[in-house]
C-alpha cells in the first residue's frame, strides 16, 4: 500500500500543465482567505476572551465601508478568476483542425475506440505523443463520461448524439481511463488505459494491428447498401441536399434558422432527418433508426466528412 | 396590517363584461391560430392567453384590491418561471453555435 | 359564531384571513413552478420538433377544447359570483352558484373523458400500442406524453377543485359563512381561478400548434 | 429593558400538560411538532450514517471485497437520498425553525398550525415509501436519478423512491408556506423587519426556495416515474428526448436546495456569535440581505453541475460567472462573524465552539466550491472526490456543526434542562478532528482523479481513502455522545433557568421550557436586534 502514493496527479498533456497553473493560483487565493480567517477568529478569540461575566462590550453596529471592501475585493478576485476558468475552457471545447480523429463509443462497461484506419480497440487507447488527437464520442445505451486525469480532460458521452474532446499528449507512457458518470452495477470497472507512444512506434503499431477495411472504406459500402446516393447524388435537382463539403457549412434551415454541419447535425439527419429540414426540399426522408448500429452510424458519418476532402482535393 | 376592505368585491355587472372579454377572447385566439403568422403565430397565441390570465387574475381573483405582498408574490412565480425556462432555453438556443472545428 | 371562527393564534379577524390569502397565493406560485416545469420542457421541444409537434396537435379535436375553455371560463364567473353572495350574506344564492361551478367542472371533466376516449381508440396513446403514420412518428409520440401529462395533472387538479367545492356546499348548508366569516369560499375561488388560468395557456399551446398548415 | 431573569418554572409547559399519544401525535402546537421532527429526523441521521459506515469500511480496500457492487451502489444511493431528503433539508428549519420562529416573533403559534402537523405527516409517508424502496432491495440510481439509467435501465426500486422523494417534497414546501405567511404576519408590535433576529431572516430566505424550488423537483420525479410506468417518456432519446433536460430540471431544485440545506445554519451561527460575543452581530442588514441575496442568486447557477455533460459552452460561461456572484454573500457573511468578535466579550461554551467550527469549515467549503465555478478546472474535478469532499466541508462541515451549536444552544428552552459541558465541549472536539481527517484527504483523491461512486479503484489511492475511513470511525463515534448525554440530560442534567446564556431574544423571556400558548400577553418591542450593550444583567446562580 505505501509504495506507490502519490499525491499529485501527472501531468501528461499541454492541457494539464495550464489547468494545473489556474489550480495552483485559486489554491492560493484559497489558502489566504482560509489564513486570514483562521488568525483572526483565533487571535480575537484570545485576545477579546470574557474575563468577567458582568463585562458589557461597546456596541458596534457595523461600517458601510467595510461591507463594500469585501464584497468587491472578492468579487475582482473571482472574474479573474472566472476569465482565465473561461478563455481555458474554450480552449479545451474545440480541437483543432488537424487534430488525428478516433472514434468512441461507450456501451454498458467497455469503451470502444476505432481508429479511421480501421483499427479497433476494447479499453486501450493508441496515441501519439505531440500530436492532437480529437475524439467524437457517443453511447449506447446510457450517459457514460470519458475522463483521463493525467490530461485533465473529461467529457460526457451521450446516447443519441455526438459529443467531443481533445487532447495533445507530451509524455509517452500508460495512463489511466475512467469512466467518471455513474453508469450502472459496474461502473467502476469501466476503466482502460491510454497508451502514449512516440510516431514512429504508433505507426508500426497503427500498421502492424489487424487493420481491417478503413472506416470510410466501410461507410461507403454501406451508404451504397442503403441506397442513400440515390436521393443525395451531389447532380442538382436531387430530391437530397448534396453531402459533398457539407461537414462544417452552416446549414439554412426550412422555417429560418440555421445550423453547423457537425457530427451531431449528421447523426441527427440520418436517425430523426424530420428534426431539422434543410430548406428548399420536402421532408420525405425515411428515418434509419433502429436499421444502422452506432458503428455504422459512424462510418456513414465519417464516410460524408471524408466528401469533404475529396471536393477539396478535386 | 389593513386588509383588503371587503366590499371592494368586482360587481356582478363588471364580471359579466369579463366573462364576455374572456369569451371573445378564447374565439380570437381560435381565428388567430388558422390565419397564417408564420413564426408570429406563437407569440400572438400567447399574448391573448396572457391578457385573458391578466383579467381573470385582475377582476375575478381581486388582485385589484390585494397588498403589495400579494403582488410580489404573484409577480415572484412568473419571475421564477422566465427563470427556469430562459436559462435553459440559453442552453439549447446555444448549443450550435460553437464551430466544430478551432481555426 | 365569529369568536369560533377565529383561531387562537391570531388577534383579529382581518389578520387571520390576512393570512389565509397570502397562504393560498404563496400556494398558487409553488403551482405556477410545478406547472412551470413541464411546460418548460414542452417548450424546448416545441422549439425542436416544430413539425412533428404541428402534426400531431392536428389530431386533436379543437371544437371539445374550445367548448371545454368556455365551460372553464363559465365556471369561473359563477365561482366569482359565489365570492360576491358570500360577501353580500345571500345564502342561497352562494349555494346555487357554488352548485353551478361544481356542475361546470363536472362538465368539463366529462368533455376530457371522452377526448381521451377518442385518443385512446385512435391509438395516440403513447406506449407500445402507439399509431403514428408518416416520418414524424417518433417526436409526435413525445407530444402525445405532453399532451397527456399536462392535462391529465389539470384534470387531477379539478378533481381536486370539484372536492373543494362539495365541501363548501356542505359548510355553507350548514350556514358557517356570514358577511364577516367566508374566507374559505375566497380562497378556495383563487384555487379554481388558477385552474382556470392554467387550462387558458394549456389549451392554446397544445390544440392550436401550426393549425395555418392545413389538416 | 431588564431581562427578567428567575420565572418560577410554572406548573405547567407545553411539555408536561398531557402525556398521552394523542396529545402528542395529533398535537397543533408549533413546539410539539418541532420535537416530533427531532425524533425522525435523530432517526434518519443514524440510518443515513450506517449507510456512510459501510461505504467507508468497503473503501478501505482497492477491491470490493465487503460487498457486490449492485450492493455498493445501492449503499451509497441510499446514504444520500435519506441524508438531503430525510435530514439535511428538514432538519434545522423543521426542528429549530418550527420550535423557535413563533417564539422569537413574539407570535402563539404559526400562521397555519394543522398544515404543520400534515406537514409532518408527509415527511413520514415519503420516509415511509423511501424505506419500504430501500428494504426491498434499494434503488441504485445515485440521489441524481440521472435519465436515461434511471428511467430505462435500473431494475431497481426506482418508481419507490420517486414516489417517496415526491411526497416529501411537498412536507418541505408546506413548511416554507406556513413560515412565509408568519413572519409576514404575525410579528409582534414594534418587531419591524431590520429587528427580526437573523435566525428569523435566514428561514425566511429558506422559505422562499422552498416554496420556488421543491415543485420543480416534484413534477420532474413526476415524469421519470411516468416514464419508467408507461415505458416511454419525455427524457428517452429513442423518441427524441434529451436526458440534459432531466438534468436542468433536476438541478433547477437541486442547487437551491444546497442552500436550503446551509441557510438555517447560517442563522443559528448568527445567533450563537451575537450571544457569545455579547454583542450585536457586526452589519445585521448586510447579513440579513445576503440571506436574501443567497436565496435569489442561488437559482441562477445549476448549470455548473453540467460543465461536461455536453451544455452548449456559451451556456457553461453564462452559468460559470453566475456561480461566482452567489459565492460574495456568503463571503460577506463570514467576514461579517469574523468582525462581529473584534472587541467582544467572547466566552467558550459548546455552541460557540460549534460556531468557530462551523465558521472555519464553511470557509473552506465556500472557498473549494470557487474551483467548481471555474470551468477549466471543473472540467477535471468533476464527479471527482475533490467534489465529494466539497459538499461534506459545507453540508456536515457547516450544517451539521451548526445544527449541533444550535440544538446545544436552545437545549434549555426546548427541554428546561441543561446538558454537560464537559462531554459536550469534548464531542465537539472530536467530531471536529474526525471530520477534517475524513474529508480532507477527499480534496487530494479528487485532484489525483478519484472518480465518485467506485466500489474499486487503482492501488494508487488506497492511503488516502484508508485515511478517510479511519477518520469517519473518529466522526461516527463524536456524533454518538451527544446523542447519549442529550437523552440522559432529560431526566438527570440541571433544571435551566429562562436564560442560561442571559442571551436577547423574545425566545429568552418565555420560562424554560415555554408555556403550551408561549406568551401570556404578545410582548411588545422597543429595542433593535441583540440589545447586548442595552441590557444590564445582574447575575443569578441558578
Amino acid at each position: 500500500m505505501w509504495e506507490n502514493f502519490p499525491l499529485f496527479p501527472e501531468a501528461a498533456s499541454t492541457a494539464a500543465s495550464r489547468v494545473d497553473r489556474l489550480f495552483f493560483f485559486i489554491l492560493i487565493v484559497c489558502a489566504f482567505f482560509t489564513l486570514l480567517i483562521f488568525t483572526l477568529v483565533f487571535t480575537f478569540a484570545i485576545r477579546y476572551r470574557r474575563r468577567s461575566p458582568s463585562e458589557r462590550p461597546r456596541p458596534i453596529s457595523g461600517s458601510l465601508r467595510l461591507e463594500i471592501v469585501w464584497s468587491l475585493v472578492p468579487l475582482a478576485i473571482a472574474m479573474v478568476i472566472f476569465a482565465w476558468g473561461s478563455r481555458l475552457y474554450v480552449a479545451l471545447a474545440r480541437p483543432p483542425a488537424e487534430a488525428l480523429h478516433i472514434f468512441v463509443v461507450g456501451k454498458q462497461w467497455m469503451w470502444k475506440f476505432q481508429h479511421i484506419e480501421g483499427q479497433r480497440e476494447i479499453n486501450e487507447l493508441h496515441v501519439p505523443v505531440g500530436k492532437p488527437v480529437r475524439l467524437t464520442m457517443s453511447s449506447e445505451d446510457v450517459i457514460h463520461s470519458l475522463f483521463v486525469p493525467a490530461f485533465r480532460v473529461k467529457t460526457d458521452v451521450l446516447p443519441g448524439r455526438y459529443t467531443r474532446m481533445w487532447f495533445e499528449a507530451t509524455k509517452p507512457g500508460t495512463y489511466h481511463l475512467f469512466c467518471a458518470e455513474y453508469c450502472g452495477t459496474s461502473h467502476s470497472e469501466m476503466r482502460g488505459r491510454v497508451v502514449v507512444m512516440e510516431p514512429a512506434r504508433f505507426q508500426e503499431w497503427l500498421g502492424g494491428g489487424r487493420a481491417g477495411e478503413s472506416l470510410e472504406a466501410r461507410g461507403a459500402q454501406l451508404f451504397a447498401q442503403l441506397g442513400c446516393a440515390s436521393c443525395h447524388e451531389p447532380a442538382p435537382g436531387a430530391r437530397g441536399p448534396s453531402l459533398v463539403g457539407l461537414f462544417g457549412k452552416t446549414v439554412e434551415l426550412q422555417g429560418g434558422g440555421s445550423v453547423t454541419a457537425d457530427e451531431t447535425y449528421l447523426r441527427e439527419s440520418i436517425v430523426n432527418p424530420q428534426a431539422k429540414i434543410v430548406s428548399g426540399f420536402q421532408p420525405i426522408m425515411p428515418t434509419y433508426a433502429g436499421q444502422v448500429s452506432e458503428e455504422g452510424l459512424l462510418q456513414l458519418v465519417v464516410y460524408i466528412m471524408s466528401l469533404e476532402e475529396k471536393a477539396a482535393r478535386k | 396590517m389593513s386588509a383588503s376592505p371587503h366590499g371592494s368585491h368586482p360587481t356582478a355587472r363588471t364580471c359579466l363584461v369579463i366573462y364576455a372579454a374572456l369569451i371573445v377572447l378564447t374565439g380570437m385566439t381560435i381565428l388567430a391560430a388558422f390565419i397564417d403568422l408564420g413564426s408570429l403565430s406563437t407569440p400572438v397565441a400567447l399574448s391573448i392567453a396572457g391578457l385573458k390570465a391578466a383579467l381573470v387574475g385582475w377582476f375575478f381573483m381581486n388582485l385589484r384590491a390585494e397588498r403589495g405582498l400579494t403582488w410580489v408574490y404573484a409577480i415572484a412565480g412568473l419571475l421564477w418561471l422566465a427563470i427556469l425556462y430562459g436559462l435553459t432555453l440559453s442552453d439549447y438556443v446555444t448549443r450550435g453555435w460553437l464551430s466544430p472545428l478551432a481555426g | 359564531m365569529s369568536e369560533q371562527a377565529l383561531a387562537h393564534h391570531f388577534d383579529t379577524i382581518e389578520e387571520q384571513k390576512e393570512a389565509s390569502s397570502l397562504g393560498m397565493w404563496v400556494f398558487l406560485v409553488t403551482e405556477v413552478m410545478f406547472f412551470g416545469g413541464v411546460f418548460t420542457a414542452y417548450a424546448i421541444y416545441r422549439h425542436d420538433y416544430f413539425n412533428a409537434f404541428a402534426a400531431a396537435s392536428h389530431h386533436l379535436d379543437i371544437a371539445l377544447g374550445g367548448i371545454n375553455t368556455a365551460v372553464l371560463l363559465t365556471s369561473s364567473l359563477t365561482m366569482v359570483l359565489a365570492v360576491n353572495a358570500a360577501a353580500s350574506g345571500s345564502r342561497k344564492a352562494l349555494l346555487g352558484f357554488l352548485a353551478l361551478t361544481a356542475v361546470l367542472g363536472c362538465v368539463f371533466l366529462g368533455i376530457k373523458a371522452i377526448e381521451y376516449g377518442h385518443k385512446f381508440e385512435d391509438g395516440l396513446f403513447p406506449g407500445p400500442g402507439f399509431r403514428f403514420e408518416g416520418p414524424l412518428a417518433r417526436n409526435a409520440e413525445l407530444f402525445y406524453i405532453f399532451y397527456f401529462s399536462m392535462t391529465g395533472l389539470h384534470a387531477l387538479h379539478m378533481v381536486i377543485g370539484v372536492g373543494l367545492l362539495a365541501w363548501l356546499l356542505a359548510l355553507s348548508r350548514r350556514g358557517t359563512f356570514r358577511p364577516g366569516y367566508y374566507t374559505p369560499v375566497e380562497v378556495v375561488g383563487l384555487y379554481w381561478h388558477f385552474v382556470d388560468v392554467i387550462w387558458i395557456f394549456l389549451f392554446p399551446i397544445l390544440y392550436l400548434v401550426g393549425r395555418h398548415h392545413g389538416p | 429593558m431588564t431581562t427578567r431573569l428567575e420565572l418560577s418554572p410554572p406548573p405547567q409547559h407545553y411539555l408536561n400538560w398531557s402525556y398521552t399519544a394523542r396529545s402528542w401525535l395529533l398535537s397543533t402546537d408549533h413546539k410539539r411538532i418541532g420535537i416530533l421532527y427531532l425524533l425522525s429526523i435523530t432517526f434518519f441521521f443514524f440510518i443515513g450514517g450506517a449507510f456512510a459506515v459501510l461505504i467507508r469500511l468497503e473503501l478501505m480496500t482497492p477491491a470490493g471485497d465487503l460487498v457486490h457492487s449492485e450492493t455498493y451502489n445501492r449503499l451509497f444511493t441510499a446514504h444520500g437520498v435519506i441524508m438531503i431528503f430525510f435530514f439535511l433539508i428538514p432538519s434545522i428549519p423543521a426542528v429549530l425553525g418550527n420550535f423557535l420562529i413563533p417564539l422569537m416573533i413574539g407570535a402563539r403559534d404559526l400562521a397555519f398550525p394543522k398544515l404543520n402537523l400534515l406537514s409532518w405527516y408527509i415527511f413520514l409517508a415519503g420516509a415511509a415509501f423511501t424505506m419500504a424502496a430501500v428494504f426491498s432491495g434499494g434503488v441504485d440510481t445515485g440521489w441524481t436519478f440521472y435519465a436515461p439509467y434511471s428511467s430505462v435501465y435500473s431494475n431497481s426500486a426506482v418508481m419507490l423512491t420517486g414516489i417517496g422523494v415526491f411526497i416529501t417534497g411537498f412536507s418541505s414546501i408546506l413548511t416554507g408556506l406556513n413560515f412565509i405567511v408568519t413572519i409576514h404576519t404575525l410579528r409582534a408590535p414594534g418587531l419591524t423587519w431590520f429587528r427580526l433576529p437573523l435566525f428569523v431572516w435566514a428561514h425566511y430566505a429558506t422559505s422562499l426556495i422552498m416554496v420556488l424550488g421543491t415543485p420543480v423537483l416534484a413534477i420532474t420525479v413526476a415524469l421519470l416515474a411516468l416514464e419508467r410506468l408507461f415505458g416511454v417518456g419525455v427524457f428517452d432519446p429513442r423518441i427524441g428526448g434529451d436526458p440534459i433536460l432531466f438534468q436542468h430540471l433536476f438541478w433547477f431544485y437541486s442547487h437551491p436546495a444546497v442552500y436550503i440545506m446551509i441557510l438555517p445554519g447560517m442563522g443559528v451561527v448568527s445567533e450563537i456569535v451575537a450571544c457569545f460575543s455579547r454583542k450585536r452581530v457586526f452589519g445585521y442588514s448586510a447579513i440579513a440581505l445576503a440571506s436574501l441575496a443567497i436565496a435569489v442568486l442561488g437559482f441562477l447557477v445549476w448549470g455548473h453541475h453540467m460543465f461536461v455533460s455536453g451544455q452548449s459552452a456559451y451556456a457553461s460561461n453564462i452559468f460559470s460567472i453566475l456561480s461566482f456572484l452567489v459565492a460574495i454573500p456568503s463571503a460577506i457573511k463570514v467576514f461579517n462573524w469574523t468582525a462581529t468578535f473584534y472587541r467582544g466579550s467572547i466566552a467558550y461554551d459548546t455552541p460557540m465552539l460549534y460556531a468557530f467550527g462551523f465558521i472555519g469549515l464553511f470557509t473552506m467549503g465556500g472557498l473549494t466550491g470557487l474551483f467548481l465555478a471555474t470551468l477549466a478546472v471543473d472540467v477535471h474535478v468533476h464527479d471527482t472526490y475533490f467534489i465529494v469532499a466539497h459538499f461534506h466541508y459545507i453540508m456536515v462541515g457547516g450544517m451539521v456543526m451548526a445544527y449541533m451549536g444550535g440544538l446545544h444552544f436552545w437545549w434549555p428552552k426546548i427541554t428546561g434542562r441543561m446538558y454537560p459541558e464537559g462531554w459536550a465541549k469534548f464531542a465537539a472536539l472530536v467530531i471536529f478532528i474526525g471530520f477534517n481527517l475524513t474529508f480532507f484527504p477527499q480534496f487530494v483523491l479528487g485532484y489525483l482523479g478519484m472518480p465518485r461512486r467506485y466500489h474499486v479503484y487503482p492501488d494508487e489511492f488506497q492511503v488516502l481513502n484508508v485515511m478517510s475511513s479511519a477518520g469517519a470511525s473518529i466522526l461516527g463515534v463524536g456524533y454518538l455522545i451527544p446523542m447519549i448525554y442529550f437523552v440522559w440530560s432529560i431526566r438527570h442534567a440541571p433544571v435551566a433557568s429562562s436564560n442560561p446564556w442571559r442571551a436577547a431574544g423574545l425566545e429568552w423571556q418565555t420560562p424554560s421550557p415555554p408555556p403550551a400558548d408561549n406568551f401570556p400577553e404578545t410582548p411588545v418591542v422597543e429595542t433593535e436586534a441583540y440589545p447586548y450593550s442595552e441590557m444590564e444583567v445582574e447575575v443569578v446562580d441558578v
